[in-house]
């Protein structure tokens, strides 16, 4: 059985955002939500001023506080290191959002066709896509996954259910890395089983000093920062993206 | 005779429909309503049409105004079922006619405490089908709804029951439109010795019982924001104690009002003199006391010992966007202490100030509920997410209010259905 | 996880991101596994639908659900569109409908990867407000435009019609002007010869000021940048290296080899007044004045100089250095073989004059006598040029502390190390590890004298041509604009409307701002001709050019208006009179260099999709108004002109009367490349042909060296121009920087009163590309809208809160005239207090995501006299003060 | 007999609740790997109405008629 995790190379990082926007089309989520999210972080006073990105995915840790408290079992971790959440059994009580320090968790406060980014229902575009919604719709996302066969692929799939990064589960057992991986034009983030010595995390691991966020809660993350440094209570975030709404 | 006449002679104003409570009933009724509409808008629409937001990215509170109340709500339960169980093990039979109302305000209470979390829920429905058939003991969540809920308000409902059967048979004599009513709740009571016998022991052991699990269940409320590590603000040890000691005020305050209103209702001495009065009084500032306490101990060690986060939501807490609320609520709840102590000093005790103070710490024990549930969500962010901020929206008011309004109208017609102060023993037979 | 042990691999090749599998074996096993899947799936769906589950709100819309299963998945090598880059994409298609655009893992531009934009354009492509049919303006231009939706045929003859009026006249008064072109060969040569047009480019507002700066100096077509794989000490000069690309490579490419060269060790120098712009990647910050270039420039030659870091060989052998120049800043001349004249040097053996080029080693340094006058080496000129510009002179100008101008310095030299060589592919080729990266450096008042002398600090050392050293284009080719500007033709009027050869502007690199300026007032610049017609091509001059007034004072005068664009410009709402719909990505284009230089690469753009709606590819876009026009057929119409760009001969030459599909044009040009046809392109997307030898790379190792250019370190033909303005009477301000050296003076935007205390700059964002992308609602999420960058104490002065709204005010030095636009502060301390930054892309109008995004600072940048460079060149930066918007009526 | 039946019922409410708790429910563990599921569906049920039999057996008890006992 596969361990899979994710190593983020800070000193490669142009924050350019691409994971971000690959995230949101391969897994069709709506406006307004960032599974991937990457901060712009600027430190220190003029001229000595520091600036960093940090990538910030689900971190989909061993030891998860959202699958601890989830009432119901919705939110849950699989033997392959994924937390993934079951879209046909969360009852949107949103107590994992809470639990979890790192805010990767969105709701879908409204039915998902109303936060679509364009009217799409267009007669031209139709006349392409027949209708679907979005127009650029995932189908692998229809598709239940894992031995337990739960819905638990890309997003905007019922009002009032949560949300996160799935590290691309449907890619994933596809054999692909997930969407934010594969677009990233400096190869910042690398996915992979961390048990296969040969492969690119397990390698990064023995070669290179690391370091995991809030480490100090306990979340054991599989979400591995090469490079950089973490945010401090300095870090101020910049340049924020169109969220608040 | 007619039938009028007879029925002005059930004690405790049972049946008689006077023009105030109709009039109150109506306001109850109206209110409920504007709060099913709300309530329709956000089932239909999703729970956009609320001030909730996302943490994190979205800046919001993803937890608001119904959480919030959940806990009032089952915090108010606290104190009634504990009076009454006090009452019966101490034989402190001068309290007696608290008993009864007591019992039915922990019912309300935790009846409108479920319906706020459903409120609360994206997926009502399937939450009602799922959290039977997944819930997982591993969730703290999951003592709130198995006990709090299920268990607790079964309980209650049991006791409240039991202890009203007697007063049921009592009416079942007499003739009057409620009389099937009284026949069944009385289930064949007849008051004999052996039965008041066997009563007494089945309440005393009831009460017995109810005392330890309403702890545990208190304390797993506490639990489910106590243990969240992620949350600067919640993760504390004294959660617990400090949820079960503010519930005992809210409930304790509540019941002072409610007793009041009573008391100015009946047209008879029922005894709710002032002696129990003075004795809910004393309750209260009891636990005021250790409550506050309890306040100054966390305040210390979140500003004292605080992470860098921990500090910033208790900054916003004293002195940011929350402190308005932060210190109306601190004097909310202080005055009363004061007020109380002086009063327990000086063995002199007015009603009117009572009241006052039970509707205060109410206020205070809101605005303290808001206070744990918000900031920690909108300032409480470990990564460095810009501050966020939170404002319910008038569905969050509506439902809110027309839960309120529901538990009054249940307490009234109750009333009118069955003596809220228990009956003197008569003795005979 | 086989797939991902391969990329693992592939990743410490250096090969960065996904390789997805070949597209055949692909589409079948998905396709059969998903429909087992699928109808699991579907079942379960069913199941799970239904009221208490939610069902109601389920899949996004049921009938996508339904249709999805079971469904035909496969994938179509395109590329991506929207920038100059176009980076190779893999598109996903589901039963004929694309969902998902990826890098394309064997183009060399990308290695498989994307940017946000190229992810963003599966949202543009599908955008229901593009222009779906051709449409015709049914009110008075200069205002927002209503519109007829018409037939092709319509559209077409209208244009046609217009067009031809003026050509029957002059064809040069129909101008054909592009914001930027994806196939140039298709369309400014074949388009525009075919209906013998005049044309004009962007270029005054990118870097061409720069452009012309090495064209002079070195003979390339290009700016500074360096050998990444080999440059261990790069000056970052206003390089915004997370938001933007560089010279002939964009973003993707420039970090991809950045980050390797970061991860080899390469030092980088940041000098820029936003530190922004480098992030993380600058290992220095040497936060400058706007506009103050030219002054470290010329401190850094100094240095190098005082600190003795020349590489003699190469300055004596390449170089016009030894060259002797006069007492009246002419060079010597000797006559020649004929009657020719040669450029002297001065012959330590024979002590006198010989010509260059007869001798192996003539003095560098020195002042001598000759026929009773004095003559200095043009390198000597140069020390005593540059010996008052110290870094104490440069500081006060510059704002860089003297101090860090010396260490720059000295790093610089001594990372240079001159004199040593190093073998590449065989060849040992002069090694100077050290670079600059100088890509829109020029977008300055004094750009191409700032460049010219940022070259010559690289001169100095030799870094031009070696290896880890200076590159500046694709190829060694020397440029056709290097011989020319060895004597400056001055005419008198009347002048073409660009003002060509004109005592304005001898090096001219065709300006719309100018040329706007001169149509306004044709006479005050001795013009008798404008343009009257315009085909606009992906180009929205009215909100990507600075100076909208101006612009607009410039369109007015134009009598037809054919604008070529997917979306309604705000171009196309003022002004257009007929509006053709171009598809996006959806049409066959190119050839296009994919060459990320070091492997030599071409690719095309495929189709992914029938284009959407009513819109057409460009190329047949101009296929049909050719053909309207009339020029489409015979001897020097448009097939002809492909022909001859796309040097299509003898069996793949188009037949000259049959119209051809745009494909059947393309597999005729695939297989003259020894293709077996255009479906070559359909399965791989590009043709990668294989490594850049050194000898096409390094300019050293060229035969000859340098492509035969002779370096330029001194200027006589500017002086010359100069002298001869001056004579036609020219004003000091068009002539005063046509100097043989760069020399600094002071800016005129520094003029304006001090209550503008603050410079504005503009720039780019990673997010967003010129004015193309801001309504695309996937990147205007990512990036909101206007801003001003603003820092913490210059805030702080003016009670301005982070997120406040502000007014942005210019003034203009030399007419007095003032500007002001809205926008909302953003504080930030990576930019210079008397500095704030504004990103260009917002301040459209036209599309509804628009709405609210705020004003651009084009709005209040000023073009003309001062505010542009010697040859035409836009400068983007003027004096505003910026104050509280609040309590403002 | 009633206050067997009493009792009975207080053992087994309580039986029911731990074995659904314990048993029935998610399986406990640190790992949070694989208790997603209960054993058995509905297992919370089950606890719930243990504690409902727990204090149902109060009824019993008071409204029980004695003539149980005579027989």
């Amino acid at each position: 059985m596969a361990k899979y995790a994710m190593a983020v190379d800070l000193d490669r990082c142009q924050g350019c955002r691409a994971c971000m926007e690959a995230c949101k089309i391969e897994n069709n989520t709506v406006q307004s939500v960032f599974w991937m999210y990457v901060f712009r972080l600027e430190s220190g006073e003029y001229p000595d001023t520091k600036m960093s990105f940090l990538p910030r995915p689900c971190q989909h840790c061993d030891n998860a506080p959202c699958v601890k408290v989830c009432p119901v079992g919705a939110r849950y971790k699989r033997q392959d290191g994924l937390v993934l959440t079951d879209f046909e059994r969360c009852i949107g009580c949103r107590y994992c959002e809470l639990a979890c320090p790192y805010g990767v968790n969105y709701f879908n406060w409204t039915k998902p066709e109303r936060r679509q980014y364009l009217d799409f229902d267009d007669p031209g575009i139709a006349a392409v896509t027949g209708g679907v919604l979005p127009p650029y719709q995932n189908p692998d996302l229809a598709v239940k996954h894992g031995e337990e066969q739960r819905l638990t692929a890309g997003g905007g799939h019922f009002k009032g259910v949560m949300e996160k990064c799935t590290f691309c589960v449907h890619r994933v057992e596809k054999g692909l890395q997930p969407a934010c991986v594969a677009t990233c034009p400096v190869g910042a983030l690398v996915f992979g089983d961390v048990e296969d010595e040969s492969g690119e995390v397990a390698r990064m691991l023995r070669d290179r000093a690391h370091f995991r966020l809030l480490e100090e809660a306990g979340t054991r993350p599989s979400v591995m920062y090469f490079g950089g440094a973490p945010p401090t209570g300095d870090s101020k975030e910049i340049e924020t993206v169109k969220a608040r709404v | 005779m007619s039938t009028a006449t007879q029925e002005a002679r059930l004690p405790r104003g049972v049946g008689r429909l006077t023009r105030g409570w109709t009039i109150f009933i109506l306001a109850m009724v109206a209110i409920s309503a504007l709060g099913w509409i709300a309530y329709i808008r956000e089932f239909t629409q999703g729970m956009t049409v609320t001030g909730m937001r996302n943490v994190g990215t979205m800046g919001g509170a993803t937890w608001g105004l119904y959480i919030t109340f959940v806990v009032y709500f089952v915090g108010v339960s606290f104190a009634g079922i504990t009076i009454a169980a006090v009452i019966r093990l101490f034989k402190l039979d001068h309290l007696r006619p608290l008993a009864r109302m007591a019992e039915v305000l922990t019912v309300v209470s935790l009846i409108l405490g479920a319906i706020a979390i459903v409120a609360d829920l994206g997926q009502p429905l399937r939450g009602m089908i799922n959290l039977f058939r997944y819930a997982r003991p591993q969730s703290p969540f999951f003592g709130t709804f198995t006990l709090v809920i299920s268990g607790y308000l079964f309980a209650s409902l049991v006791y409240l029951w039991l202890t009203s059967r007697r007063d049921a048979a009592v009416l079942a004599q007499r003739p009057s439109r409620l009389r099937w009513i009284h026949k069944i709740v009385a289930a064949g009571y007849t008051d004999t010795p052996a039965e008041r016998e066997r009563h007494s022991k089945t309440t005393f052991w009831l009460a017995i019982s109810i005392l330890p699990m309403l702890v545990v269940a208190h304390s797993t409320l506490g639990f489910v924001f106590g243990l969240q590590v992620g949350r600067p603000g919640w993760y504390s040890a004294l959660q617990a104690p400090a949820f079960v000691v503010l519930a005992g005020v809210s409930g304790t305050g509540v019941l002072i009002v409610l007793a009041a209103i009573v008391r100015k209702m009946m047209v008879r001495d029922v005894g709710l003199n002032l002696q129990v009065f003075a004795w809910l009084g004393r309750f209260l500032m009891l636990l005021l006391f250790v409550y506050v306490y309890f306040m100054v101990t966390e305040l210390l060690t979140s500003t004292y010992a605080g992470s860098e986060r921990e500090l910033q939501v208790t900054r916003e807490m004293l002195w940011g966007e929350y402190s308005w609320i932060f210190w109306s609520a601190v004097i909310m709840l202080v005055i009363p202490l004061l007020g109380l102590t002086i009063q327990a000093i000086r063995r002199s005790w007015s009603i009117p100030w009572l009241v006052v103070s039970g509707i205060a710490v109410n206020l205070g024990a809101i605005g303290k509920r808001y206070l744990i549930a918000v900031p920690s969500q909108t300032h409480g962010q470990l990564l460095p997410y810009v501050d966020g901020s939170y404002t319910p929206t008038w569905v969050e008011f509506a439902v809110v209010a027309s839960l309120l309004a529901f538990g009054a109208l249940v307490i009234g017609v109750f009333m009118k259905v069955l003596p809220i102060v228990e009956l003197e023993e008569t003795g005979h037979a | 996880m086989a797939c991902e042990q391969e990329e693992a691999r592939g990743r410490r090749n250096g090969a960065l991101g996904v390789v997805p599998p070949p597209i055949g074996r692909w589409a079948l096993k998905l396709t059969r596994r998903r429909f087992i899947q699928g109808s699991a799936a579907a079942g379960a769906a069913i199941a799970g639908s239904g009221f208490l589950f939610g069902g109601l709100d389920s899949i996004v819309r049921s009938p996508a659900a339904k249709s999805q299963l079971p469904f035909v998945e496969d994938f179509i090598p395109t590329m991506c569109w929207v920038g100059k880059q176009d980076c190779g994409m893999m598109a996903r298609r589901i039963d004929g409908r694309v969902v998902k655009f990826e890098g394309l893992a064997g183009n060399p531009r990308n290695a498989g990867t994307l940017c946000p934009k190229g992810q963003a354009q599966i949202g543009a492509i599908y955008d229901p407000n593009r222009v779906k049919t051709p449409l015709i303006r049914t009110n008075p231009k200069g205002t927002t435009g209503r519109w007829r939706e018409v037939s092709w045929n319509e559209a077409l003859a209208l244009t046609a019609e217009k067009v031809n009026e003026v050509r029957a006249r002059s064809p040069k008064m129909v101008l054909w002007q592009k914001g930027r072109s994806k196939a140039e060969k298709f369309y400014d040569d074949a388009f525009v010869n075919a209906i013998g047009s005049s044309k004009l480019g962007h270029g005054a507002y990118c870097s061409d000021a720069g452009y012309r700066a090495l064209e002079y100096t070195i003979g390339l077509h290009g700016v500074q940048h360096p050998d990444m794989r080999s440059t261990n000490y790069l000056l970052a000069w206003g390089w915004n290296i997370t938001n933007a690309g560089g010279n002939k490579f964009c973003w993707i490419t420039w970090p991809q080899q950045l980050v390797a060269a970061r991860e080899r060790g390469m030092k980088v120098v940041h000098i820029d007044p936003r530190l922004r712009s480098a992030g993380p990647f600058a290992d220095t910050w040497l936060p400058i004045k706007p506009g103050t270039d030219l002054a470290l420039a010329l401190a850094l030659c100094q240095q190098l100089i005082e600190m003795g870091y020349l590489d003699r060989p190469y300055l004596t052998t390449y170089t016009n250095a030894p060259h002797l120049v006069g007492d009246d800043g002419l060079i010597l001349r000797l006559p020649g073989e004929g009657d020719e004249m040669v450029e002297a040097v001065w012959d330590p053996a024979s002590a006198g004059p010989v010509r260059a080029g007869s001798i192996e080693s003539p003095a560098l340094e020195g002042t001598f006598e000759h026929a009773g006058g004095s003559c200095r080496t043009a390198f000597e000129v140069f020390k005593a040029h540059v010996v008052g510009y110290t870094p104490e002179w440069a500081a006060d100008i510059t704002g860089i502390a003297a101090g860090d101008i010396r260490t720059i310095a000295r790093d610089f030299g001594d990372h240079a190390m001159i004199g040593s060589t190093m073998v590449v592919d065989g060849i040992e080729i002069p090694y100077r590890p050290v670079s600059i990266m100088s890509y829109h450096m020029a977008q300055q008042e004094l750009g191409f004298q700032a460049l010219r002398a940022m070259t010559i600090v690289t001169m100095l050392v030799g870094a031009v041509g070696a290896v880890g050293g200076v590159m500046s284009d694709f190829t060694w080719k020397i440029h056709k604009n290097y011989e020319p500007f060895g004597d400056l033709r001055v005419d008198d009027p009347p002048y073409d409307f660009t003002l060509k050869n004109s005592k304005f502007f001898p090096i001219n690199t065709g300006f719309p701002g100018m040329v706007a300026k001169v149509m306004a007032d044709p006479g005050r610049y001795g013009v008798e001709e404008i343009p009257e017609v315009a085909i606009l091509h992906m180009v929205n001059p009215m909100a990507s050019f600075p100076d909208r007034k101006q612009i607009m004072e410039g369109y007015d005068k134009f009598k037809f208006v054919a604008v070529i664009s997917p979306w309604l410009s705000e171009t196309a709402d003022y002004y257009a009179d007929v509006v053709l719909p171009s598809a996006t990505i959806e049409k066959y284009e190119g050839p296009i260099n994919a060459s990320d230089g070091y492997i030599d690469a071409t690719a095309l753009r495929i189709p992914p999709m029938e284009p959407l709606f009513e819109s057409r590819g460009e190329i047949d876009i101009y296929l049909d108004l050719t053909e309207a026009i009339g020029t489409l057929f015979g001897e020097g119409g448009y097939l002809d002109e492909i022909n001859k760009g796309l040097t299509l001969e003898g069996e793949f030459a188009l037949p000259l009367y049959v119209k051809p599909t745009v494909r059947e044009i393309f597999d005729r040009w695939a297989r003259s490349q020894g293709l077996e046809g255009v479906s070559y392109f359909e399965e791989h997307g590009v043709q990668v042909k294989g490594p850049i030898a050194a000898d096409k790379r390094y300019g050293y190792a060229v035969d000859p060296p340098f492509g035969g250019a002779l370096h330029r370190l001194y200027g006589e033909s500017l002086l010359v121009a100069q002298r001869t303005m001056r004579d036609k009477g020219a004003e000091e301000i068009y002539w005063q920087d046509y100097t043989a050296l760069p020399t600094w003076r002071q800016l005129t935007f520094d003029r304006s009163p001090p209550e503008y205390d603050l410079t504005l700059i503009s720039y780019k964002q990673i997010e967003h590309k010129q004015s193309r992308t801001s309504f695309v609602p996937l990147l205007a999420e990512l990036s909101p809208g206007s801003r001003v960058d603003i820092n913490p104490s210059t805030a702080a002065a003016r009670a301005i809160g982070h997120g406040d709204p502000v007014w942005v005010e210019s003034q203009n030095a030399i007419t007095g005239e003032t500007r002001r636009i809205e926008s909302v502060a953003a504080i930030t301390s990576s930019i210079r207090p008397d500095t704030v930054g504004m990103p260009h892309h917002f301040g459209l109008w036209t599309h509804p995501v628009n709405r609210g995004q705020g004003a651009s600072p084009n709005e209040i940048f000023y073009t003309g006299e001062g505010y542009m460079g010697q040859t035409a060149d836009q400068s983007f930066h003027v004096k505003v003060r910026v104050y509280p918007a609040r309590g403002e009526g | 007999m009633r206050k067997r039946l009493t009792i009975g019922m207080i053992v087994v409410g309580i039986a029911l609740m731990a074995i659904s708790y314990f048993v029935l429910s998610a399986p406990w563990g640190v790992e949070s790997v694989a208790n997603s599921n209960p054993r058995m569906q509905f297992a919370p049920l089950v606890f719930v109405v243990g504690v409902m039999m727990t204090f149902g057996s109060a009824l019993v008890y008071e409204m029980l008629p004695d003539r149980f006992d005579r027989d």
